[in-house]
């Protein structure tokens, strides 16, 4: 569509149309006006131009229905655009059910990639065409930002939390990936490519490297090397929560309060176990702060994860308005 | 209104009488204070933001600190505000011995506020409290517990500054109010300090019950 | 240009009242404390101009082979700040608000002289502070100071800069408070608060500002300090601490703080308005309200700095509505701008020029701004190149168009010398191209996808980027005229009458250059403002 | 306009007051009153500010203006902590593994 504007970007995914409609809407008001205003300007700076040394202005009483106008026509156009831009970004953090999750590492000065079948990158991230995928992002020194142009999506990428961020490739090629939040010396270098391929082609390229295991099961592997299986059982819960289908639920803590427990809850109660602790356990596990890389974390998360389908699918009856996203299929 | 010639002693050139002369004084004082509320308010911006997150952490925190010795202090430092609403109304009174001795009473209970603020700063030092690199925390919820002694350190530590900084520019007033230098027209210094010290009052009013009394209802 | 030269031969003035270099160091008198904050300013801008020239050659390639990365990061921060804190902030209300508020109200002087002098003894000492830092090797955290880059990363002057930028909060909030005090206490007899010039109640709205969103940064900053030095986290991911909560602070002063660069150049455009028209202003109490509208609802939008640094969604949406709000006084300020043309008798000086300049880039920075509050497109073009074309057509297109205006209107009544007609208008000129090619560019290189900060890009942003950089060659040429013939002009510029544009106002009542107390008898006010139609009788009758 | 003067017998009953309210906030403190303790430890320190600043600091018997200035202080402080809460108490509201309809 925009295709021959020069100076342009292109659009590489399902939100880029969509933000450039609202940019290009914007900007066709936003010259309208300026034009408007500056053409008042210049024209009643000629017209109106001084005659002679003494004369003077003519004033005109002062015309309360003209403030009222241009107080409230820019207003509601300004709310209209407000809601439209507000649809977009909401839409653009709020990934779909079928997307499939990757998990992003910033530091200086780098990006590190893992693929759900545990395929890792840095710098380069491979996907495939026409999937929704949902990018799990932290940051292991300051912050960073995740920018792709094509795809019209940013997202900071914090030190000790998860953000989120999807995007759903419209076009095969390679993309600019860059760093958008200031991160020190390098922080120009901080780039790499997002390289959107037909799904085929994704697979052979996914087969066509060595793996290892799939983030799923480096997080069992973590599960049972941490000893968290000692009390976190599935056939008891004396010790510690069953983690069973605990994704997505709502927990009620000791001493009041509740949360849906998302990736920032489970990553706070690795770290620090006792901040929020749940109704009727007593303050037994210890931090793992230190203890694991921000990698680990996220495999564990993500088997975690896992366990919350399995128990979908073993009992059947769990899910309710509010269950998670499916995981995707590991093959 | 006094015109240019008859300018009394006191009153600057550029004003055209005491009255105005004194609302303007009174109006910046106003002014900067409000300038503190913005300032001490980042700190208690950061206090409600932590302790929303991490009350239980916040909680362990304040059973720490000494609520016999903060009371006390409380006490104090309404008492030291008392001394200096006097001095200010002996200031409108004409009363230049009083004021000296308002003033040094307010001076007088400031230190002791500040006294036992030592004891309790040394004895956190001594139980690995003050944050830094020595800081130890052997409970659970450390990283929280750290954030609390953070914000206490910061924020008593910032108050304490202004009362010493109050407390120097109070000596100043004493020394002027002895020679004479205030009477019922013209006493704005005494005033401004005055409004001074009450703030720092009120900041401490609200510093006592969020760092010692919150949370000393859960059990710990 | 309509001028007659009917001065007395050497009245006595503020500058011949005494001379000596203690005599300036030492003064009470709001106008040469005006003159002092002038030369500070002249300094810090030409330094941070040179900065920029400096960022602008090395982005002419993109392969960044000038200098090191690091040396790069080193070099716009200190524009940022340079421009920031010791430029832009005390630009207008330092130096035109400092001289012209007294006299536009009637005073002797401001409230508090010795305050006044203070803030300027300030403000040299946090640029001290901030100088030794550049000599000591720089700071290359962004003029934002973010967290935890700023607090544990970085390995620079940090605390120095921070440092220095908390001190000169101090004088900005000095003379915040001295012109709020004065504008309550000092006006003349019959200077009602309707009766006031444009430009007081900007910089009304302008402290108030400064009073109350100073403070917020300057805790922020000194937490970063106290963090760096004493290891006292609050941001501190380690220990629950957020680093998302110092862009909070930062900005509840920084985003208002872009008010205090725009709002009083927005009151010299009033008054430049209304003089080149000779016409009592559209819609006064409007424009007058519009200044405190903006003051006040740019306090409660500055989340929108944080649409995409994991601020909550919800809180994205008031912020975004809030910003949207806070446009439309600055719309009717340029609309009752453009409807005080209508019928005006135009004349077109070198001030008028420069009004309007200001309005066409004023128009484009603030359109700009509002598609940068729009969530949808935020998203994509925040933190690139958009964000820095729309800022500076604001800050550089907005308050220094404003400020170089007020100076060239002012000028013959501070120094009772007139400059070059000729030489003004082709500078006007030059700034108003050399700025447009400068940062139009910009506009698409940020929805290019080009990051700021950025020391070396993709090849296709090139084009834009040389166009820019030759844009700024013309600007900073613009920028030296003006120097010039200033300078020129103090020594052997033709003497000023009192009045040389007929315009309305106290200040023109008095004499060029006013004595000290600024007027032989207090002034009474009997007229409202900008009633040239009372003037030209009261001439008539006289 | 000249000043007020305030008699010594207000300052002593404030000061009484304080000091009773001083003693009220730190029993209650001890008392498990769930979320009501925090109210009552906020709202004796709100009154206490109050007469300090309405007696001991004059605002009762100054100008409207003084009185719109302490206002505003306090007002921009709401501004700043409540603003900036409407960011940290809606994180995560909106789930962010809903789905789009």
């Amino acid at each position: 569509m925009w295709k021959n504007v020069p100076f342009f970007p292109e659009q590489a995914s399902t939100l880029a149309g969509e933000v450039d409609a609202l940019y290009f809407t914007f900007l066709g008001i936003s010259v309208f006006f300026g034009l408007l205003v500056a053409g008042l300007v210049v024209f009643f700076a000629i017209r109106f131009r001084r005659r002679s040394e003494d004369e003077i202005g003519r004033p005109e009483k002062a015309g309360i229905w003209l403030e009222i106008i241009w107080s409230v026509i820019p207003l509601a156009i300004l709310l209209a655009m407000f809601a439209w831009g507000a649809k977009v970004y909401v839409q653009a953090f709020r990934p779909p059910g079928n997307a499939i999750e990757y998990f992003v590492t910033a530091k200086q000065w780098m990006w590190k990639f893992q693929h759900p079948q545990g395929n890792r990158e840095i710098n380069n991230l491979h996907v495939p065409l026409g999937q929704p995928i949902r990018l799990t992002m932290t940051s292991e020194d300051v912050i960073h930002s995740f920018f792709v142009p094509a795809f019209r999506v940013k997202a900071d990428v914090l030190p000790g939390r998860y953000t989120t961020v999807w995007f759903e490739a419209s076009k095969v090629g390679t993309f600019h990936l860059f760093c958008a939040e200031y991160c020190g010396a390098e922080h120009s270098m901080m780039g790499g490519s997002i390289i959107v391929m037909e799904p085929a082609d994704y697979e052979m390229w996914l087969a066509g490297r060595d793996s290892g295991p799939s983030v799923i099961a480096s997080g069992e592997e973590l599960f049972k090397l941490k000893a968290c299986n000692t009390c976190h059982r599935s056939d008891s819960a004396t010790l510690a929560p069953i983690l069973h289908g605990v994704f997505g639920e709502e927990v009620e803590f000791e001493g009041g309060g509740t949360q849906i427990v998302d990736e920032n809850y489970l990553r706070e109660s690795i770290m620090n176990p006792t901040a929020k602790l749940v109704k009727g356990y007593k303050p037994l596990m210890p931090t793992y702060k230190g203890q694991m890389t921000e990698d680990e974390v996220l495999q564990l998360i993500g088997y975690i994860k896992s366990l919350a389908s399995d128990a979908k699918e073993d009992h059947g009856a769990v899910s309710d308005s509010s269950s998670p996203d499916p995981v995707p299929d590991e093959g | 209104m006094q015109g240019e010639s008859s300018h009394s002693w006191g009153l600057a050139h550029h004003f055209d009488s005491f009255d105005q002369q004194r609302e303007a004084s009174n109006l910046g004082m106003w002014v900067f204070l409000v300038t503190e509320i913005m300032f001490f308010g980042g700190l208690f911006t950061a206090y409600v933001v932590y302790r929303s997150g991490q009350g239980a952490a916040f909680a362990l925190g304040s059973h720490e600190l000494d609520i016999t010795l903060g009371a006390i202090n409380t006490a104090v430092l309404i008492g030291s505000s008392l001394t200096m609403a006097l001095a200010v109304w002996a200031a409108q009174t004409g009363r230049r011995k009083a004021i000296v001795g308002f003033i040094l009473a307010t001076i007088l209970l400031g230190g002791v506020f500040l006294g036992i603020k030592v004891v309790e700063y040394s004895a956190k030092f001594e139980h690995h409290l003050v944050p830094g690199p020595n800081f130890h925390w052997n409970g659970p919820e450390a990283p929280g517990v750290e954030m609390f002694f953070n914000l206490y350190f910061l924020m008593t530590g910032l108050h304490a500054a202004h009362m010493v900084i109050g407390m120097g520019i109070l000596l100043v007033v004493a020394i002027l109010a002895w020679r004479g230098a205030f009477s019922p027209e013209n006493h704005n210094l005494v005033e401004g300090i005055g409004l001074y010290w009450h703030f720092v009052d009120i900041v401490w009013i609200f510093l006592f019950p969020l760092l010692y009394l919150l949370g000393r209802n859960i059990q710990v | 240009m309509s001028v007659t030269v009917t001065t007395p031969a050497r009245r006595k003035n503020y500058l011949n009242a005494d001379y000596g270099i203690k005599s300036w160091l030492l003064t009470q008198d709001h106008k040469r404390i005006a003159i002092l904050y002038l030369v500070s300013i002249t300094f810090f801008f030409v330094l941070g101009g040179v900065m920029a020239a400096l960022i602008r050659v090395e982005l002419a390639t993109p392969l960044g082979d000038m200098v090191e990365p690091d040396t790069y990061n080193r070099l716009f921060t200190a524009h940022g700040v340079v421009m920031v804190f010791l430029f832009l902030i005390p630009s207008i209300p330092a130096v035109l608000g400092n001289f012209l508020i007294p006299l536009m109200i009637g005073a002797k002087d401001l409230a508090f002289p010795k305050l006044n002098l203070g803030s300027w003894y300030v403000y040299n000492l946090g640029a001290i502070l901030m100088v030794a830092a550049l000599l000591r090797g720089g700071t290359d955290t962004g003029w934002t100071f973010y967290t935890p880059y700023s607090s544990t990363f970085a390995d620079s002057e940090v605390i120095l800069t921070a440092l220095g930028a908390f001190v000169v909060g101090f004088s900005s909030i000095m003379t915040g408070l001295n012109f709020i005090v004065t504008i309550h206490r000092m006006r003349a007899p019959g200077l009602t608060w309707f009766r006031l010039p444009l430009f007081v109640w900007a910089h009304y709205g302008t402290s108030l500002i400064q009073i109350l969103g100073t403070p917020v940064v300057a805790i922020a900053i000194l937490l970063v300090a106290a963090e760096r030095l004493l290891h006292i986290g609050i941001f501190d991911p380690a220990l629950g601490g957020d680093p998302v909560l110092f862009q909070h602070l930062f900005w509840f002063y920084s985003h208002p703080a872009v008010y205090i660069m725009i709002l009083p150049s927005m009151g010299v455009i009033s008054e430049l308005i209304t003089a080149f028209s000779r016409k009592r202003i559209f819609g006064y109490k409007f424009v007058a309200f519009s200044s405190l509208a903006i003051a006040v609802l740019g306090f409660l939008v500055w989340g929108h700095h944080l649409f995409v640094s994991s601020q909550s969604i919800y809180a994205g949406l008031i912020f975004s509505v809030l910003s949207m709000l806070v446009a439309v006084p600055s719309a009717v300020k340029v609309f009752n701008w453009t409807a005080t043309l209508y019928q005006g008798s135009i004349s077109w000086q070198t001030p008028m020029i420069y009004a309007l300049g200001f309005i066409g880039l004023f128009v484009v920075g603030g359109l700009t701004g509002t598609m940068l509050a729009t969530l949808g497109i935020d998203m994509h073009v925040h933190d690139t190149y958009f964000v820095v074309a729309h800022f500076h057509y604001i800050m550089v297109g907005g308050a220094i168009m404003g400020y170089l205006g007020g100076l060239h209107f002012w000028w013959p009544k501070i120094t009772g010398r007139l400059y070059s007609v000729f030489w003004s208008k082709i500078s006007a000129g030059l700034i108003f191209v050399g700025f447009n090619l400068t940062f139009f560019p910009q506009f698409l290189l940020g929805y290019m996808g080009m990051p700021r900060r950025y020391h070396s890009y993709p090849e296709e942003f090139q084009i834009l980027n040389v166009l820019s950089s030759a844009g700024a060659t013309i600007l900073g040429l613009g920028y030296l005229l003006p120097l010039i013939y200033f300078t020129w002009s103090m020594r052997y510029g033709e003497r000023a009458s009192d009045n040389p544009w007929g315009a309305y106002g106290l200040e023109w009542e008095t004499s060029s250059p006013p004595p000290t107390l600024n007027f032989d008898e207090p002034p009474v006010v009997t007229t409202e403002a900008y009633d040239y139609l009372a003037m030209r009788d009261k001439k008539t009758a006289a | 306009m000249s000043e007020t003067i305030t008699p010594v017998r207000t300052y002593l009953v404030v000061f009484l007051a304080l000091m009773v309210l001083t003693a009220i906030t730190v029993a209650v403190a001890f008392f498990e009153l769930g979320p009501l303790n925090d109210i009552a430890a906020m709202g004796i320190a709100i009154t206490k500010a109050c007469l300090v600043i309405l007696y001991f600091m004059h605002v009762r018997h100054s100008s409207r203006l003084t009185k719109v200035v302490v206002v505003a202080g306090f007002l921009w402080l709401l501004f700043l902590i409540g603003f900036t809460m409407s960011d940290y108490l809606t994180r995560g509201m909106i789930s962010m593994q809903g789905t789009i309809g």
